[in-house]
């Protein structure tokens, strides 16, 4: 059996040393690496901890069921697009245009169903179209996002740059800037509905990071995400179709954001010509904290969940706290940098 | 001079002392501490302990690059093109020539460039972005800028890893000038012939230390590859029994033809039977073997394996159809550097791993814990990164995730290259194996090593197949026939 | 109807500059603008300014460009507007801001409302609702606002001086629903007996209501559970809701009148026509805010289901012809 | 002879043939080339003239001095920050924090010395020093920067995102969310002075982008640059000082849009606590358009401002041209899309 020197090299968690000797019966090994990489999951845990506690701190309230609830509710259609995003970053693209379809594919529903007289609407279609319209309006901005980057080779950020103020754009276009309310029933459901005393968006969102979580983790499309991320060619030379799965991933990120759109409008009864603006911040943020890699191929989707979660809890906290109104937003900067460079140090190497 | 990262030892209390005037060898298996060495000796790093002199005198502080630069001149083994730059730029980066003002004369930049090129017959304009040059004439970049550079110490880190037979002699006629004009070179490569051919001395690393240093004359090759190894050479297998009488075609090329690359390809191979697809650089072997794994798609002609005729240009439908595949490149293609070595391993057969798409972790594993037991890959288990491996095992991960198909088809692209001589002698008695137990395997490669042991060698030469050859064939006929001179003559 | 370009003919020109497009009451004063001028008979350039007054000022300066005669703005930054108005000033071009009064710097005529007496309207309204004690929320605008810290000032003083038992929890929401809504859901999930809500702005009503809602909170007004929420601005949406009994006021904004004055006063300056501090024939009182500015404060009356009158604040009821939410199409 | 191999290697999949026979002659094929290398400097020029010919149809006012110096004047203090962000994305690196140094810049600047009883001004330091403590405090944040990116080696993208929010957070504390106004006399000149009749902050953004074209292009720390941008470790070998440069860049970055901020705030006699906010999408919008590539290394300082020249002309036609409000933002978006897609075209290449 040919000896090689390599066993030096196999060094870089410091899990061994030893050049000589056989092969490690790979159980042992393979259970500290894989407890190794658990770990990196639950690199925010401790900051997750660390704010509860604070929290509790401030007030009593923070811990309570419905305060949680609330935290988690108010997350909700937010966390849709991080899981979005985070399915767009692991396969080395990104979307920016996510904030605009947010606000676009629950408009372009609102418009079609809300009846004449009311603001803008059109009131061409039945309500009971409206979740329907707004699913395929997302199904729509990303097939077109994807035209444009798979099919025609454009740069992921600079299309969805474009999109985002384009998508933007036909919103303030088709409502005159003005919001609108009155939206159908079937639209209001899933942002109002309480399921077992929760609301259901929060089941909902809660239901989408756990199918993420195992489809990213479980499955061969999953990997072949994160194949495709870590080296597009070696994909390709795998056998894996990867502009289909470029397709897949881009298609459904916008069909989640308009999820999430679909959420945050029925739970705001409204579609207002600036919803989602600004979001996408928010987004990058808490995928980038929670272990996502911009370079792709990295991250997990529980991480990214851990990392939205904590910036809402650092808000929830600030409001609670009753931090002056002029101090949140350097505050809460603050904590995000803080919570970044932190998880440089638990991720370990430097960041491209 | 000792040099860690983290707790890898890449090099430790290892020395070498380089006489003036004279070509001193390098050799080691991948990860040695080579390159670490050459890092070291050109100041891009500092050692953890040592100490470098030129000529009795301590070596500048590591922030003078200037002062380096005059004393060694090296060509890295990785790549320091810079691909967005033209070429005269590349060859005269950070010392651009200035004209009035201090402000850089692109004329004389590239007058200059000119001049330096032309010395080396490298036909290119200067004005040419760097990335839209061959591999080949990037190398003669890289070696041309190293040498202008008037130092009388130069390093070359595998510089003939990417060159063909005939660029390589250039580059000795080159280095014979220099060296009857005193240049001290110091030489690295895997090519061991090299070594024989135009180094005076030759000092071994082994796991980071050095080992021996010796006339090259005075140490025969097997004690060589003893030093490197740390064991005694084995000797080369015995004869291969080549196929059946009776065995079927897995592959059955008929006619193809991809403009401006290949023209009129047909051949066959057959179960058990081992192929060579051999030419220079750009003759278009590694084109065909692209096209028959799906890579590329030919624009007439049919490509057949195993009896079904996959579609062109899909390589899922290549490996369905019983291909299994090593590229020409493992960090381009062959590798997920950040996955596992269990993923990349078994990226090729996902229904293997569990019903409906799933993945069953454990089955994934033993999978992988088969292949790394099955290959020797040095691992401490399936879950590591390829990253975390050297060259030769990650080289032996790609070859891992070609056999995980149990292919009928091998197709290999220099499948040892940048590979130390005992890995890929371990690595082509595997294809031999493989070929053995039934698969019919084709070798797309310029390598005399990995060509010598295939059944058949069909010689390709600006895009069509010039010449084929059984075995038994002589060295310089093939080296010949790959340069186009006819093999008869 | 036409919101923007060119439109009337061959009367003079004037320049009218929409502060945004992405509000309910600002759209209202775009569709109003270009009818008003018709029928004053001007002929309408108009642009844009997104909420950036370095738009506004470019603005200015293309309105300089086309050779208008009048320019009518809604600086949503007071301060930063100086020196585009003295830039139109040397060009001697007559302005009237709408719905703000710039910081520094003469303009021809000031058209607005008292934005404090919205905020002591409101107060008046829940003190009284309230019966001077209890919790309520307050949704500012943005802290960067005039009109929001106008509103929010009177709030807090008004509830200071007449009703030192209610708590007032502030909450900054940059003119956002969401960021509303979420204060609003954190606010009242510490304090479940919050008691009335003051919107600073109509942007934040569907998100209260849904929040009031899922609470369980959204009951009528005779219920003991009911939570009091005034509003601000008087859109079409608000006037309905009030009618409803979904919430219980809102101080209408006029904007229909603000495009209107803003057009009049224009019109009036290139006639060469002044004005001193004073009653108006429409209602409303021009006061001397310093030397060389005046303003026309026009009436934002409170309004609420019964039209009845709350601490002494007289409202009109919800369904009032007067209101110029009842007039839009 | 020569002639043919060089049109050979001109092809961009690099397979030019036989590395035997001779040189080629250069003289023409170097014309050539040269021609091309310009030619893709100047891919925006047909769009400027086109946009041009529409500005002058829909508005004869358009291409009348005061007009154009209208343009140039509005688009000066963003031009800046273009020119910052092209360094930075040249030596592949990003800097979203730009867009608040802008404000608070000047907002430090003015809080120190806008006297008591004005807004927030604390009065402390004599209005001279207001133009030092801007561009100093536009150097700190660079510092801080390149602290966080170079020494710790943190993703750049991350830091300043962080650091995007922080930056706004502190304007919005320190201000209270209110404008600075009266702001000392030497903070007001540059952006409101005229020279030869066109204003001051014209005057400085051509020369600031005249002294970028010449150190881009012709010194050896322009080409450093491009170095580190192509390939960092080669350029490590060749001899550059990797670490200095990019400091020098990021701090060049953040000085020059504290500079940016300081004419705006002279135009507008003011610094309100948004001051910037949103401009990083019109900066990356125009330096991308402008031909530079996210992936580092490849773009001309000249090319740039040819992007941001399109987009702010774009702007004033559309103003020109009166097209409704609520539009305005979808058919700009649209624009910027088609000019994306055209540089891409324009472009050749794939983009990463
Ligand atoms: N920058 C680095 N960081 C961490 N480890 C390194 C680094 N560079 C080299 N090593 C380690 O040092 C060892 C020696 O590497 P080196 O590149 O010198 O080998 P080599 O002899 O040149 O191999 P090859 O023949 O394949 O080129 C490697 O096994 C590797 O693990
Ligand atoms: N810059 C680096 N940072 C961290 N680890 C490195 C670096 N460079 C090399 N390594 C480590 O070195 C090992 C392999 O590198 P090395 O270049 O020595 O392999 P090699 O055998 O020379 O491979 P090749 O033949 O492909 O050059 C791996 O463990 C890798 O993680
Ligand atoms: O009245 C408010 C107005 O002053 C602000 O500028 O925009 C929102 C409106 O509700
Ligand atoms: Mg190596
Ligand atoms: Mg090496």
């Amino acid at each position: 059996m040919p000896e090689t020197t390599t066993a030096a090299a196999v060094t870089d968690d410091g899990s061994t040393g030893d050049p000589v000797g056989k092969r490690p019966s790979g159980g042992r090994a393979g259970g500290r690496r894989i407890a190794f990489a658990r770990l990196r999951d639950l690199a925010l845990i401790p900051a997750i901890i660390v704010i509860a506690v604070v929290g509790q701190l401030v007030s009593p309230v923070f811990l309570q069921a419905d305060n949680l609830i609330n935290i988690l509710q108010t997350m909700s259609e937010i966390a849709v697009l991080v899981l979005a995003q985070t399915l767009v970053l692991v396969v080395k693209k990104m979307d920016l245009s996510l904030e605009s379809t947010v606000g676009l594919a629950p408009g372009i529903a609102a418009w079609l169903t809300v009846p004449v007289g009311t603001g803008h609407g059109l009131g061409l279609v039945p309500g009971g179209w409206s979740v329907p319209i707004t699913l395929a309006v997302g199904v729509l901005i990303g097939v077109v996002n994807a035209l444009f980057i798979i099919r025609f080779g454009l740069h992921g950020f600079i299309v969805t740059l474009g999109m985002l103020i384009v998508l933007r754009g036909i919103l303030t276009g088709i409502s005159g800037g003005q919001t609108f309310f009155r939206l159908p029933e079937s639209m209001l459901y899933l942002g109002t509905a309480q399921w077992f005393g929760v609301p259901a968006s929060v089941w909902l969102c809660l239901v989408l990071f756990a199918i993420g979580i195992v489809v990213l983790g479980f499955t061969s499309f999953g990997r072949s995400l994160y194949a495709i991320g870590g080296n597009v060619d070696a994909a390709k030379a795998a056998g894996i179709r990867t502009d289909r799965v470029l397709w897949t991933v881009i298609v459904t990120a916008s069909l989640l954001a308009a999820l999430g759109g679909l959420l945050l409008s029925g739970r705001l009864a409204s579609v207002a010509s600036a919803q989602g603006n600004g979001y996408i911040f928010t987004v990058f943020a808490a995928a980038v904290i929670g272990g996502i890699s911009l370079n792709g191929g990295k991250g997990t989707v529980f991480g990214a969940f851990t990392g939205i979660l904590l910036l809402f809890m650092i808000q929830n906290v600030l409001t609670l706290g009753g931090v002056p109104a002029q101090w949140i937003g350097a505050l809460n900067g603050a904590i995000i940098l803080i919570a970044l460079a932190l998880s440089r140090v638990t991720g370990g190497k430097a960041q491209e | 001079m000792t040099k860690r990262f983290g707790s890898t030892v890449a090099l430790h209390e290892a020395s070498i002392r380089i006489e003036a005037g004279q070509t001193h060898a390098l050799v080691g298996r991948n990860g040695a501490g080579k390159s670490t060495l050459v890092s070291i000796l050109t100041g891009l790093q500092p050692p953890d302990e040592g100490e470098v002199r030129f000529d009795g005198e301590p070596a500048p502080r590591l922030a003078d690059r200037d002062a380096w630069r005059q004393r060694v001149a090296c060509v890295y083994q990785k790549s320091t093109i810079i691909p967005e730059l033209t070429v005269a730029e590349n060859l005269f980066l950070n010392r651009h020539g200035r004209g009035r003002g201090g402000l850089i004369s692109w004329r004389t930049v590239h007058s200059r460039a000119r001049e330096l090129l032309d010395t080396w017959s490298v036909d290119v304009d200067v004005r040419t972005p760097a990335k839209e040059l061959g591999v080949e004439q990037r190398q003669f970049v890289e070696i041309a800028r190293a040498l202008s550079f008037g130092a009388r110490f130069i390093i070359l880190d595998e510089p003939t890893a990417q060159l063909d037979a005939a660029a390589i002699t250039r580059l000795f006629a080159r280095i014979g000038d220099l060296q009857r004009q005193g240049v001290t070179f110091l030489f690295i490569s895997h090519h061991l012939q090299e070594i024989y051919e135009i180094c005076d001395t030759v000092t071994v690393f082994r796991d980071a230390r050095h080992i021996l240093t010796a006339a090259v004359d005075e140490l025969p090759r097997a004690e060589l590859v003893a030093a490197m190894t740390g064991e005694a050479a084995a000797e080369a297998g015995g004869r291969r029994r080549g196929p059946a009488a009776d065995a079927a075609d897995v592959l059955e090329v008929d006619d193809a033809s991809l403009p401006g690359v290949y023209e009129n390809v047909s051949f066959r191979v057959r179960a058990g039977e081992i192929v060579g697809l051999a030419g220079a650089a750009s003759s278009g072997r590694i084109e065909i073997a692209e096209t028959v794994v799906g890579l590329r798609a030919a624009e007439r002609g049919t490509v057949e394996i195993a009896g079904s005729r996959p579609r062109p240009g899909s390589v899922p439908a290549a490996l369905r159809a019983g291909a299994g595949f090593v590229p020409q490149d493992r960090h381009h293609q062959g590798l997920v550097p950040e996955m596992s070595i269990a993923d990349n391993g078994t990226l090729t057969i996902p229904e293997r791993l569990g019903p409906g798409g799933f993945i069953d972790g454990r089955r994934r594993d033993d999978l992988a814990a088969a292949m790394i037991e099955k290959l020797a890959i040095k691992t401490p288990g399936p879950e590591l990164p390829v990253s975390g491996l050297s060259g030769g095992n990650q080289q032996k991960v790609v070859m891992a995730r070609a056999l995980a198909g149990d292919p009928e088809l091998l197709v290999l692209i220099n499948p040892t290259a940048g590979v130390d001589v005992r890995s890929k002698e371990f690595l082509l008695g595997k294809v031999e194996e493989v070929a053995d137990a039934g698969a019919g395997v084709l070798i797309a490669s310029d390598e005399l090593d990995d060509l010598r042991l295939c059944d058949r060698v069909l010689v390709v030469f600006q895009g069509r197949v010039v010449a084929e050859t059984t075995s038994g064939w002589h060295d310089h006929q093939l080296v010949a026939a790959m340069e186009g001179v006819d093999l008869d003559a | 109807a036409q919101d923007s370009g060119q439109s009337g003919s061959g009367g003079p020109v004037v320049g009218v500059d929409y502060p945004r497009s992405d509000t309910d009451f600002w759209n209202s004063y775009i569709k109003y603008s270009p009818e008003f001028a018709e029928e004053l008979g001007l002929e309408l350039k108009t642009t844009n300014s997104q909420n950036d007054v370095a738009k506004l000022t470019a603005n200015a300066q293309t309105f300089i460009s086309q050779g208008v005669k009048g320019v009518a703005m809604a600086p949503q930054d007071t301060a930063a507007i100086a020196p585009t108005l003295e830039q139109l000033a040397a060009k001697k071009i007559p302005v009237v801001t709408v719905d703000t009064r710039p910081d520094t710097g003469d303009v021809f005529m000031v058209v607005r409302a008292d934005n404090r007496a919205y905020g002591e309207k409101a107060c008046r309204f829940l003190g009284a609702k309230l019966g001077g004690k209890g919790k309520v929320v307050m949704l500012q605008g943005d802290l960067a606002s005039i009109n929001g810290r106008d509103r929010t000032e009177a709030f807090n003083d008004c509830m200071k001086a007449h009703y030192p038992d209610i708590t007032v929890f502030g909450e900054a929401t940059n003119w956002d629903g969401a960021v509303a809504a979420q204060k609003l859901q954190t606010d009242l999930t510490a304090h479940p007996d919050i008691k009335g809500v003051y919107m600073q702005s109509s942007f934040a009503l569907a998100g209260t209501l849904q929040v009031l809602k899922q609470k369980d909170l959204l009951v009528g007004p005779d219920d003991p559970e009911h939570v009091f929420v005034v509003s601000n601005d008087g859109i079409p949406e608000e006037l309905t809701s009030i009618a409803e009994g979904r919430i219980d006021a809102t101080v209408s904004q006029p904007a229909d009148l603000y495009a209107k004055y803003a057009l009049h006063y224009l019109k009036a300056a290139i006639d060469g026509k002044t004005f001193a501090p004073g009653k108006t024939d429409h209602d409303s009182t021009i006061i001397q805010v310093r030397e060389g500015l005046l303003e026309d404060q026009l009436s934002a009356p409170l309004v609420t289901a019964d039209g009845g009158t709350y601490d002494g604040v007289p409202s009109l009821k919800s369904d009032d012809q007067s209101l110029w939410g009842n007039k839009l199409g």
